[in-house]
């Protein structure tokens, strides 16, 4: 039943994907893009659980490893994403 | 009741004070309605016109001048006429009060009740009775066509083959009723326009119908609680005047309609400034026959100084007769209508309303006009 | 079990996170508390995750999670302003990389079914060519490699190699319960191809492309998801797998190609066709206009007959309005001979109330005709017909026209593949950067107006 | 397994077209196209379902969906075009009673886990007032019952009453592990809360009833489905669900009321505090303005001094002209002072090409108003300000003035509460059916015009 | 780990479902009503497996009768939302 | 090369064939340009502006005639000018060469390359030099203005509390360029517009400006390859009448542009039909000086026929003789630009061109142009 489920929910999120991201101003582009990528630096959650499995050494290394990158991923992300909206704001304002 | 509507005198007045469509109104209030013969026939509105609408053509002025209950008619009386009307009789017309006194007195010595078609009150609730605004407007749309016919250039750009023929600039000064519309009508023609008035709020005004704003800082300005420009200091006028002077020459029409109500006109358009503006360039003066805006203007004349032409005709809304004599006709229609006494079938004038309040000059025998009373204190 | 329901409680709670902040992500006035929001999902999603019983040992995850942390505040404070985009692919290439981690450590954990490493090749498959993708495209736009194209002869036969190689140890490396050589392999060449695969775009389209490699970044994540049958990884790693893709379009009608014509371009042998062949013609529909119209910064409207057929003049003005309010400049190229009357554009343009400041003549315009992002060819035909600089013995050969051709895209608004009144064909419709707009030109005109919201 | 694992992708794929069967419904050009697409997934789903190994008997089916097939057609069929909403409340009803029926069915299935029971008590209560709910809306629609708001005294504690046994016997119920006499009870007491629900409501809110009830059903098959542990009907049910409950607010919307107030207008007391409360106004956005407007068949355009200000008048041509596409008439009421001269709208409307013949005066509008379903005053105050009529004491009082009031509903656009050129306030504002639109009027129109897609 | 997978296909149903109906033209209110209302419909998958699933008397007859309910649903949903629709259709060529 | 502006020798014409700005390109191009004291007075042009842009003002017309190479004019030379012309000059002016065979006769033998403005192909390319569109278009705005003068009422549709006025109807015969501008200048103005044109594609041309175009079915139709109509025959022209007539009597303004090149104009508005007009209408007749659409109407005059005025002034360009004069000058120049040879700085007649073909009428003593050695044969 497992996959059945992951299937379903693979689905709907996609559509929800595809819905979500419809007629996005070109200005928005680049923040929308840097924006949703650090959303994909969930992965960390993934990396967590190898890191600190205790799944041995090799395990941990790599967990280790993903969780370091996936960190920068997010924490980077989310923060350049939130120098450009600003630049936004400020240049809506400066007008 | 009869109503006796009068045929101008004056040769050059095309108007009828009163149309067909609008005696046939009046008859069925329940008027009996007299018609000089002939009156309508300058604006396209034969005799026959009026009989149809039950109107009875009367060939004798001064049968109907010494009958009417109510005359009707667009210039003020002769100064010999006042005698031969009825006593108790309403005359309304143009009156000019401020400047005819004696007039004034011949009508209240004669227990006439004299209405001044220009003492209308500026109120929303008048304004269907505002022959100054109707009248005014066509004047506005009069002068444009006077100055674009006298103009060797033509109003809108043309971008063509044989080269771009640039927009004609158009100054209005004054944008009162007559003005705004000037502006409207030489917007339409596709002319640039700049517009410039005392009254600050007509700013929006001007650009409501595409105009430009002439921003000249004059200080406190205003106007009277009818809305009227109030007389600017003698600095203020010389601020002004610097203010237009570049403007004015670089425009190929300037039109005034700067009037104050009751007073001489202001002169805004020096002799100098004439001849800064190019030849060929178009000078309207509405209030050339009142004494002008535009120095060197005559009144009832087109002149030309220096290449370029001044036109001071005057009587604007008199060059587009039929239209005219509808909405002057609809004017008094609606006065009549408004104090009509419908159980009475007649005409009752109560003094107490802020409408009669304003354009009753004479009444029982009295000048009963706070103003001209003021006036003549 | 209760932490556990209370972890996939929180999961529920960061995806609907996530959602929330996409779709402020997308509209201006919301896009900064978008990203919070969606920042706030991701706090949460680390935090609970930290509370899992299956955690013993929190050293080096808080070791890894420091080190992380400040390379990414460092990276995203310190960069300037322009360096942003390359910035971006630096960052998704580090997530690709840590879905390959995470895809590989499984490995090490859990039994070796078959839907495990299916999903474990999976992830390091994308999570490989996501990152050397990401770091190529890096290279391309901090021009720390040459941003040109690069191009060889045989490249779509070595690619085509490469694809049949990872399929074929991909299904090896599965059959055969992830044996540790084929694992390298694998990483390999998932490495190579992303290489191979951006190595041939040129840098101009390179937002193009890491707009796909942070949706592959995503679709990494989801994999990853899968190995360790994570289900946030999940949610969130598809949603940013669609919607990356979806942008991805959307960036690709803006830069009017098509997302084949930008990946493959490379792959193919250099297209060199189109322009020869004269008699191909480009329609678009309203909203591709919309899209490059959006991106404008300067646009010249070209009016003619059709224009006043069609009375189009007031959406025209409409146009122009939103055009400027979007940061475009707009202007008016008026030749002199458009229309059936001397001033026919004018008297039009003059009843929509457009500034005589903008009209500007033929030879004013032709000018500054090179430096438009696009011109807006309106019912006109004749007078921007290049037969007539030319095809010498065209009937107008000689006439002035309005350049059109010159500005970086052009569009012609009109029903068909008519002539105008000269009765001649028109070459400017088959130029390679003409885009024929079909229809009644107000029609059309209002669709791409209501395209702007 | 197989067969398991087939027919649940078998539920994915039918999903899916649900989803695209419902985003298409959405547009009139794809709408029976979708429809079409929802049913295959439909069919799909119920086919595999037969192929559940779980189904040992076909028998007892085929019975039932011949009934059910043979009734729904007919229905379908003969009923005539006007009382199509009717027929959809009774088919709602018909489901939510299914949901329920399911429901009960699980409790002579399955073990009796809390979580079931849980479900099978939602099941339960949804489908049962989705049911009854659907009968009175079907009654009410179709006349055979008053459609009057049925109201009467203390009614508001009757139902509170209720809510609270309802929520006493279900607990009751899942504690007691599905006590019987429990369940007939919840099942009269849904019975009893549908009725109960939609009495009060009258008539004319029915649609939005039905839509409500609509995603009741959806809700009453995601609890089944939670219940019978399947997954196609938890998806299904919730899509429906959700898009049932915006489309009721989409339709609220559409007849300017909440939702609040369709539903529980009869749960208080009757509203009769808001008429005579001066100085309550109901400002409006360009949205609302356009549902309403959508549903509009006759719009009067009654333009002021404001028009002329914003220089609103080509985008209030183009509104009338999307009205008019969408099938709705349009005229202009002008009233001979607006503006700041004597003709100053004729010279506006002018420019931006409205023909002579839609201008109306003021005698003439001022008949037809009550005709009219909205009245659009664009930036006049004065012309339009009833206290010309109603109050005697005002300085305009006595003049005619056109009676924007009398139409349904009056859109009021000024940019705030400011008095016009008479300087006085205006009783128009706060009528019942006067909704202010406030800002720029050009913007606001601008606003208004984006709406119609 | 059943419950957390339902709840967040209600959740991406739900986003999902909210996405898909948005601004839809008030002429296509009732017939998006009753074509969704078909779906609703779905519930017929549940009722033919208590019908069909020999749970005893009880159970099937309530699952016929839900059978036969959701059946009427479904069926008749479908063809009216088509009825309407076709209807549109004959209004706009007759234009 | 010598290029000789000389002055219109009519009192009434006040257009210039040439501006300063021209003359300026002329010289820049390395023409000597001589201009005859005067020239562009009255089109607001002085002497010194002249000489400002490089040209030299004689006050002697006969060294001028004498001496240039090329002699730039409006209007026709009169008869006993030619003599005095140089052999071998290049002369462009108007020529009217379908009804002046006397003066063609003159000028060929004068060994005089004479270019008719008139003859310039309507084609896309010659556009630039085409005088009958520039001065057309001028006129059709000019007869709109002169008979809004002329007419008692305004011409847009006005809602005011003094009642509504109507919009007046302008009905425009012929809708070739001058008919267009007219229907252009009429919308601006607020008129509600008919056209009818008996080529038909003028319809989509019509309601392009917002005019509403009259269908007439007069069955087969058509225009010559230069875009000119064709004459009708006398069924065709009986049928146009009645088509008409209905449209005329509602009208307030007529104007007809209704000429066939190189013919008389047809008679379109018969006695009948302006006796049919309301009391205070205007017709304007463009084609009055070559023998006018209008029954009735008096070349160069206004006259009143019942109540109606008939407006037949003519040189309807010269009204705005300013903008006049600087696209006709534009037309001269773009003409003599395109055929200037800049290595030998002069002018060049290549009578290949199509250009040339059709307008140059005579050269080296023979009268060159087809059609009108086809008149001739
Ligand atoms: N300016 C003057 O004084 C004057 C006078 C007479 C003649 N001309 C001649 O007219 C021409 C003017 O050039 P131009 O470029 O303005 O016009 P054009 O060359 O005649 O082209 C107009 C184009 O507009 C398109 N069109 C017509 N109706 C349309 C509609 N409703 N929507 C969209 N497109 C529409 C037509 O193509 P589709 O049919 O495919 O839509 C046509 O190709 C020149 O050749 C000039 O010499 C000018
Ligand atoms: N027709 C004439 O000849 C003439 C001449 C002189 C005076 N008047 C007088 O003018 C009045 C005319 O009545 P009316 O109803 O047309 O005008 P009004 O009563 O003056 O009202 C105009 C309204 O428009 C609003 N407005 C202004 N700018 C706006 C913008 N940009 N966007 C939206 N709304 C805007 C203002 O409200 P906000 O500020 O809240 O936006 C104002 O309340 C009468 O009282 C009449 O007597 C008429
Ligand atoms: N309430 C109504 O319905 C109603 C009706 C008609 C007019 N009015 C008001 O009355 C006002 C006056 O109308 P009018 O046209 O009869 O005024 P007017 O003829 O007295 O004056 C014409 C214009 O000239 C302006 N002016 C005066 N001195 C000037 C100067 N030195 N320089 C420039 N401009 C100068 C005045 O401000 C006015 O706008 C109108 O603007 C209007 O607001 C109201
Ligand atoms: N190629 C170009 O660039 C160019 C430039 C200028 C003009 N043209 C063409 O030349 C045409 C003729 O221009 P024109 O204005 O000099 O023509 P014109 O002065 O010869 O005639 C004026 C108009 O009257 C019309 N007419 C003739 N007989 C009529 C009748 N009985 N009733 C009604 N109308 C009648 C003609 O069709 C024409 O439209 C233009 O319409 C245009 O198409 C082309």
């Amino acid at each position: 039943m497992d996959p059945v489920f992951l299937t379903f929910i693979l689905m709907l999120s996609i559509f929800l994907g595809f819905e979500l991201i419809s007629k996005v101003p070109s200005t928005l582009h680049t923040p929308l893009m840097s924006g949703s990528n650090a959303i994909s630096g969930i992965t960390l959650v993934g990396a967590i659980g190898s890191a600190g499995g205790g799944f041995g050494q090799l395990a941990t290394v790599l967990g280790v490893g993903a969780v370091a990158l996936a960190t920068i991923n997010v924490v980077g992300g989310y923060l350049v994403t939130d120098r450009m909206l600003a630049m936004f704001k400020k240049k809506e304002d400066g007008k | 009741m009869q109503l006796g509507v009068l045929k101008e005198a004056q040769p050059q007045e095309n108007r009828a004070p009163m149309i067909p469509a609008d005696a046939k109104k009046l008859v069925r209030l329940g008027a009996e309605v007299l018609v000089e013969a002939g009156c309508g026939l300058r604006a396209g509105f034969s005799d026959e016109d009026y009989a149809e609408a039950g109107a009875t053509v009367r060939a004798e002025r001064s049968a109907i001048l010494a009958g009417a209950d109510v005359i009707l008619r667009l210039t003020r009386p002769s100064l010999d006429e006042v005698p031969a009307l009825k006593s108790g009789a309403v005359h309304v017309s143009y009156l000019d009060p401020f400047n005819e006194p004696e007039l004034i007195d011949a009508l209240a010595r004669q227990n006439v009740s004299a209405i001044s078609m220009e003492m209308i009150p500026r109120s929303t609730r008048a304004q269907k009775m505002d022959a100054l605004s109707s009248q005014g407007s066509l004047a506005g749309y009069v002068m444009v066509l006077k100055a674009t016919t006298a103009a060797p250039t033509i109003l809108p750009m043309m971008m063509t083959p044989a080269g771009t023929l640039k927009p004609a600039t158009i100054f209005v000064i004054g944008a009162g009723v007559a003005g705004l519309q000037a502006i409207a009508t030489a917007k339409r023609l596709g002319a640039k326009v700049v517009a410039f008035d005392t009254r600050s709020e007509v700013a929006e005004q001007v650009s409501s119908l595409g105009g430009k704003f002439l921003e000249i800082d004059l200080g406190e300005t205003g106007s009277t609680k009818d809305g009227y420009a109030v007389q600017l200091t003698p600095e203020q006028l010389e601020l002004q005047k610097q203010g237009q002077a570049k403007q004015i020459a670089e425009s190929d029409i300037v039109i005034t309609t700067a009037q104050l109500f009751g007073r001489k006109p202001p002169v805004l358009v020096t002799a100098e400034m004439v001849a800064s503006m190019r030849a060929g360039s178009v000078i309207v003066d509405m209030a050339a026959e009142s004494g002008g805006n535009v120095e060197g203007s005559i009144a009832g004349e087109t002149v030309q100084v220096g290449g370029v032409t001044i036109i001071g005709d005057g009587n604007w809304a008199n060059f587009v007769a039929r239209d005219a004599s509808q909405m002057y006709s609809a004017n008094l229609f609606n006065l009549l209508d408004e104090f009509w006494d419908e159980e009475a079938k007649e005409l009752r004038l109560d003094l107490d309303d802020d409408i009669l309040k304003g354009c009753v000059i004479t009444h029982g025998g009295e000048i009963v006009n706070e103003t001209i009373r003021q006036l003549r204190s | 079990m209760n932490t556990l329901l209370l972890i996939n409680l929180a999961y529920v709670v960061s995806a609907v996170l996530f959602i929330f902040g996409l779709k402020q992500l997308g509209s201006a006035a919301t896009a900064r508390r978008g990203n919070f929001i969606s920042a706030c999902g991701m706090l949460i999603a680390v935090v609970v995750t930290l509370l899992d019983q299956g955690i013993v040992d929190f050293r080096w995850i808080a070791l890894g999670v420091a080190i992380g942390a400040v390379i990414g505040l460092l990276g995203a404070r310190l960069i300037a302003m322009t360096a942003m985009p390359e910035m971006v692919a630096l960052f998704n290439g580090f997530g690709g990389l840590a879905s390959l981690l995470v895809g590989w450590a499984v490995l090490y954990e859990a039994d070796h079914a078959t839907f495990t490493l299916v999903t474990v090749a999976l992830s390091i498959l994308i999570g490989g060519l996501t990152f050397t993708g990401s770091m190529v495209a890096w290279g391309k736009l901090s021009e720390t490699i040459s941003s040109k194209p690069l191009q060889f002869a045989g490249q779509q036969f070595v690619n085509g190699l490469l694809v049949l190689t990872i399929l074929a140890v991909a299904a090896v490396f599965i059959t055969d319960q992830a044996n540790a050589e084929l694992l390298y392999a694998l990483i390999a060449l998932s490495f190579i191809f992303g290489v191979m695969a951006v190595m041939p775009i040129g840098g101009g389209d390179m937002p193009v492309v890491i707009s796909l490699l942070n949706s592959y970044s995503g679709l990494a994540a989801c994999a990853a998801g899968f190995a360790v049958n994570n289900i946030i990884l999940i949610v969130s790693g598809s949603l940013v797998g669609a919607s990356g893709i979806i942008l991805t379009q959307i960036m690709c009608k803006a830069m009017n190609r098509s997302l084949a014509n930008v990946l493959f371009s490379g792959f193919g042998t250099v297209k060199t066709s189109t322009t020869t062949i004269e008699g191909e013609i480009n329609p678009i529909e309203a909203q591709d206009a919309y899209f490059i119209l959006e991106a404008a910064s300067s646009v010249v409207i070209v009016p003619g007959y059709g224009m006043a057929v069609a009375q189009a003049q007031h959406v025209v003005k409409e146009l122009q309005e939103l055009l400027e309010e979007n940061g475009c400049e707009v202007v008016y190229g008026i030749h002199p001979v458009a229309g059936r009357m001397p001033g026919h554009m004018n008297v039009l343009l003059a009843e929509a109330d457009v500034s005589y400041d903008l009209l500007l003549e033929m030879d004013e315009i032709n000018t500054r005709m090179p430096n438009m992002d696009v011109a807006i060819v309106i019912g006109a035909n004749d007078v921007v017909n290049p037969a007539a600089k030319e095809i010498e013995d065209s009937p107008i050969y000689g006439m002035p026209i309005i350049s059109v051709d010159q500005a970086k895209t052009v569009f012609v608004l009109k029903r068909s593949m008519a002539s105008g009144f000269a009765g001649i064909d028109n070459p400017l419709f088959f130029k390679e950067n003409t885009r024929m707009l079909f229809g009644d030109a107000r029609q059309s005109l209002t669709q791409v107006v209501r395209e702007f919201e």
